[in-house]
């Protein structure tokens, strides 16, 4: 797909998420407290936090270069199942954006001082959860795509929607944390990414074509 | 005083030719002088009754820790030469020194982390030193993202010269502002105006490996900015022979 | 009329920020005929070809292809169709080279390098679009035109920041498409050398 | 001689690990710097070769 | 000053910026902790991280648009001196951005369980620091007007060199906090802003100019 | 010879990425005298009319004004010229009026609404600028020459999307500001009806 391209291109802002990400990962140690205690007890919901910050930002881009040179336009004339081309884009931006990050867990779990019975814990909640907040992005990122500096509004419509996910992602960490089991949550978090998986695409592909022909 | 030896040393071809007969003697002498440090600091030097042998590596930490700091001093000083006087020369400088720099701030961070273990028992701590050498990290990073995601070489040259020098005025403000926050780091051993209190067997291979990396890195830093100077002069004559020749 | 017609429009009624653009419009495009939509600036040109592309809906009005009612399901007309606006659809972050590639994904590089010669963009094929200038970006746009395969092209001001040549190539490649049996239906301020015969008339 | 043996001075008490680890990643990361500058310089004067080759041939 | 005009025409932004403050201050204590002894405690801190996330995402869009469409390129055809414009457009930002959300403040110190001791030293370091944050952050923004999708570059430039600004403003709070003079924090925090008040007109001036001509 | 000429290039060398777009380039334009930018696409006629403004920077080269060399400082230069680029600085975030306002503080409303009622805006004076059409958004690019006093212009390819009346009403009014004493540099694609009989022609 020529989507990786287009992402491929932009590989410095790849690591740009990757960077701002680490920087949330600091901003909050350094502004809040640096104790390794209070670090262990809140690393799991810095960590998320961060990582719900930064799918917000970079989810605000999705379409707006594509809204601005006239793409979505050609996307919708082409005849091509607008729902597919949606869900191939997510996909393509949760590759390259999650993936890294992944990658980067250990070093950040060990900065933060996380314990090590909840990383998995962790690593897991992030693979099953993102997905949803990716799905559930695209959906306000299409809505707001023809405002102008929509980051704002972007972001106001979709954090309701991502407050259980993170809920059900922490409590997930928590319960290992405390040695408890948490699968439970994992499959709360799994049935959301599916939830979304089913509805965003159509919902998306409804306000890319709204937003266009307005 | 004569500015001349300034106005040539902002001429790419006069710093080209300058550079490469100094380039391979300065390297050849840094690497030496770091084999020969760290091999008396790793085998010779006498135990430290504290830490036992993890001291040792000191004789890595430190050359890299100061490195990284004189790369971001150099870099923020090109930055401003660049913006105060055109010198055609400091942008390449910049580029060529922002991912040594990097490199020298992840080392002293790994070796530093790896020293953390044994003596205070975690990887990490949000300390002064260590953060502000983090911060110097991004620094760098930033200069670099900022020099690749623009594709303008004008546009580039003049971005990356502002943030290095926008970097160089807080540096200081960043260190004095994380000592306020939070020390636990080691205070400086060797300082102009007192002797290191450490013995002479355990300070002196030190010194010979940073002034050994000192080197190394100019060799390094040299190369870099002849290839740089090689790109961007590519149409003139003597870049022309230069290539076509076997000089290089 | 409207089975020999390939498309038909019929009443069409537009409505943009509570203004009448058009009401009550209808025409017929036969295989191998161009037409031209006129009128001066804020008439509806744009919006006339957006709502026959499918992007903007019309507030009455039905559109044929082939006999077949289009109006609420494109598809059928989507697939045989080239919509070229004001925005091209050219990605500014990408190459010219990728941008044909993107676009056309079925052609051979050879054909795409053919393409690029004649249009005088071969020795920018590495540059990033954004670099360009202005009639150079059309000219990437305009490659598709020669690239692609459908029936149907709707252009909107294709000749705008085009120079001379570029206008005299663009002009004899619509002519190119009309004898292989076209249709055109593009909307311009210049005036053309007579290839377009038939004329949409947008009052203001 | 700070140490008795070889092994003595491998083991570096039971600091080994820590101490080897450090020095193997510093060489690595200095090698790889060293490595990349060389041959970003034959890359270089390579691509201006190239181009200089080509100015000439049209 | 029209821009005034253009920032009330984008009144929902600015509306916006505050809430996306808000659901920031929302996220930790979910993410987190909802304890309010732990809230009391990390308050002051959560709320300085959620002003510099709001500015820095509000930030990254000043010159997009005025980029886009030439507004720039008129700039420095006109001849004004174009520190002084820059200046003018931090003030107008600052001005729509920080007023509202200090308004804000005593309903959210309420909702974070912050003790009464520490809430003035926080609307006086937000009053000192801020503008420091704003200029700081214009910087950043006009090195990066010609990068599409540069929200994560402009961040990974800025961050750093909003640490300090951040380690002094939360050492004032914590000081206030535990009933210490903070007014020598504040002197720096005075300081930083004045500081960049010299240079970075000049430098935001010299950026934009670059980033046009190239 | 500068004496004479209000503006003077003299020996100009552009270069964009990597390419000479004019090595060598002199000419003079005089009070009352329009010249224009020839040449195909990206033979650099942008690139010259930014360098002229001040935008960017030539490579080698002067430029004079009244006699004065600005090549460096271009401050006096600055205050009595318009540049009008293929971007057209229209905030389509605000309305007409507003934009109109914001670049002509110092003209009543009265005269902006002569201006707007001349150009065919003043029933959109109230619309926001991003939902006009294209040939609409260049009138409000355009109303700034109306109501500028400024002597020298620097026009970009005035007339694209503008249509046969907007483009008449254009070469009138630099037709007026020409026997005022105006100078007019502009690029174009468009064969003018010979108002302008000075040319500077790029070799691509
Ligand atoms: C990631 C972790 C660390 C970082 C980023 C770091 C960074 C630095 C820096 C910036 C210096 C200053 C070099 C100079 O300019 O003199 C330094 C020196 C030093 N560090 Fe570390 N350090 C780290 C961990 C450690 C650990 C764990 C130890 C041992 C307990 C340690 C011991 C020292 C010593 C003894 C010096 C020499 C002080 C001097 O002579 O200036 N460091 N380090
Ligand atoms: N920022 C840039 N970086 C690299 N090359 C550039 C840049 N801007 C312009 N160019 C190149 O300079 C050449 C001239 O561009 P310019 O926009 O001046 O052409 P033009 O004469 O205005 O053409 P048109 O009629 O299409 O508007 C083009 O080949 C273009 O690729
Ligand atoms: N999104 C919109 N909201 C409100 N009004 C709109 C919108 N889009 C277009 N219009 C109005 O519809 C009218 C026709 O616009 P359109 O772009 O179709 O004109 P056009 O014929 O293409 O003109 P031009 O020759 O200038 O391109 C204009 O008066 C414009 O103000
Ligand atoms: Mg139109
Ligand atoms: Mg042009």
């Amino acid at each position: 797909m020529y989507e990786f391209l287009v992402l491929w291109r932009r590989k410095q802002d790849v690591f740009n998420a990757l960077l701002f990400f680490i920087i949330v990962v600091i901003l909050f140690p350094l502004g809040v407290s640096a104790e390794p205690a209070f670090l262990a007890q809140a690393a799991s919901g810095i960590i998320w936090c961060g990582v719900v910050l930064s799918i917000l930002i970079s989810i605000d881009h999705m379409f707006k270069e594509d809204y601005q040179d006239g793409s979505l336009e050609q996307w919708i004339v082409s005849g091509l199942s607008l729902p597919l081309l949606m869900l191939l884009k997510v996909m393509a931006n949760w590759v390259v954006i999650i993936l890294p990050l992944l990658i980067m867990m250990p070093l950040l779990s060990e900065m933060l001082f996380m314990p090590n019975t909840s990383f998995w814990a962790l690593v897991l909640t992030l693979l099953v959860g993102t997905p949803g907040l990716f799905l559930i992005g695209v959906m306000g990122a299409a809505l707001t795509v023809s405002v102008r500096q929509g980051t704002m509004l972007v972001m106001l419509l979709i954090l309701p929607l991502y407050l259980p996910v993170l809920i059900f992602a922490t409590s997930a960490v928590q319960a290992a944390q405390s040695g408890l089991p948490y699968s439970g949550f994992l499959a709360m978090l799994l049935a959301l990414s599916l939830m979304s998986l089913v509805v965003s695409p159509f919902m998306t592909a409804m306000a890319i074509k709204a937003s266009v022909s307005g | 005083m004569s500015w001349l030896w300034f106005h040539k040393l902002g001429s790419p071809k006069w710093f080209f030719f300058w550079s490469k007969s100094w380039a391979l003697p300065v390297f050849c002498i840094g690497c030496f002088g770091l084999v020969v440090g760290l091999v008396w600091g790793l085998a010779f030097a006498p135990e430290d009754y504290q830490q036992g042998n993890s001291f040792r590596i000191i004789y890595i930490h430190v050359p890299v820790a100061m490195l990284a700091q004189s790369c971001y001093l150099a870099m923020g000083v090109a930055g401003l030469i660049f913006l105060v006087w055109q010198m055609k020369i400091a942008p390449m400088f910049i580029k060529a020194i922002a991912p040594i720099g990097a490199v020298m701030a992840l080392m002293a961070m790994v070796s530093g982390a790896i020293w953390g273990k044994p003596t205070w028992g975690t990887w990490w701590v949000w300390d002064a030193r260590l953060t502000s050498v983090l911060v110097l990290f991004l620094l760098f990073m930033g200069v670099i993202a900022l020099q690749n995601a623009l594709e303008d070489i004008t546009l580039a040259n003049k971005a990356a010269a502002i943030m290095s020098v926008v970097g160089l005025i807080n540096l200081p403000i960043i260190k004095y502002s994380v000592v306020l926050w939070n020390t636990l780091h080691q205070g400086p051993t060797f300082t102009i105006t007192k002797k290191p209190e450490m013995p002479a067997e355990m300070w002196l291979p030190l010194l010979i490996a940073v002034v050994g990396l000192y080197c190394l890195v100019a060799g390094l830093l040299l190369w870099r900015i002849q290839s740089e100077i090689i790109l961007r002069e590519h149409r003139s004559n003597w870049v022309k022979q230069e290539v076509m020749g076997n000089g290089l | 009329m409207q089975s020999s017609a390939s498309l038909t429009i019929s009443d069409l009624w537009i409505e943009r920020g509570g203004n009448d653009l058009c009401k009550g419009l209808s025409f017929s495009i036969h295989p191998g005929e161009a037409w031209r939509v006129l009128g001066g600036n804020g008439t509806g040109k744009t919006s006339l070809l957006k709502v026959i592309a499918g992007i903007s809906m019309p507030l009455e009005g039905e559109i044929f292809y082939l006999g077949q009612n289009v109006t609420s399901d494109r598809s059928p007309l989507q697939q045989e169709m080239v919509y070229l606006g004001h925005l091209m659809g050219v990605k500014s972050a990408l190459t010219v080279e990728e941008n044909l590639r993107w676009y056309c994904p079925e052609r051979s590089l050879e054909e795409l390098h053919n393409v690029a010669k004649d249009l005088g963009l071969f020795p920018f094929l590495a540059s990033l679009v954004k670099t360009l200038s202005a009639g150079q970006q059309r000219r990437v746009a305009l490659a598709r035109l020669w690239l692609s395969k459908k029936t149907l092209w709707l252009l909107d001001e294709p000749f705008a920041s085009l120079d001379v040549e570029g206008g005299v190539m663009l002009e004899v490649c619509i002519q190119q498409h009309l004898t292989s049996g076209g249709l055109v239906l593009l909307s311009t301020h210049q005036s053309l050398s007579s290839i377009i015969p038939h004329d949409v008339v947008l009052q203001p | 001689m700070a140490f008795d043996s070889f092994a003595d001075f491998l083991a570096m008490g039971r600091h080994g690990v820590y101490v080897w680890s450090a020095y193997g990643g510093c060489a690595l990361v200095l090698l790889l710097l060293i490595w990349q500058t060389l041959s970003m310089r034959n890359k270089a004067r390579d691509t201006v070769r190239k181009r200089f080759l080509r100015d000439q041939a049209r």
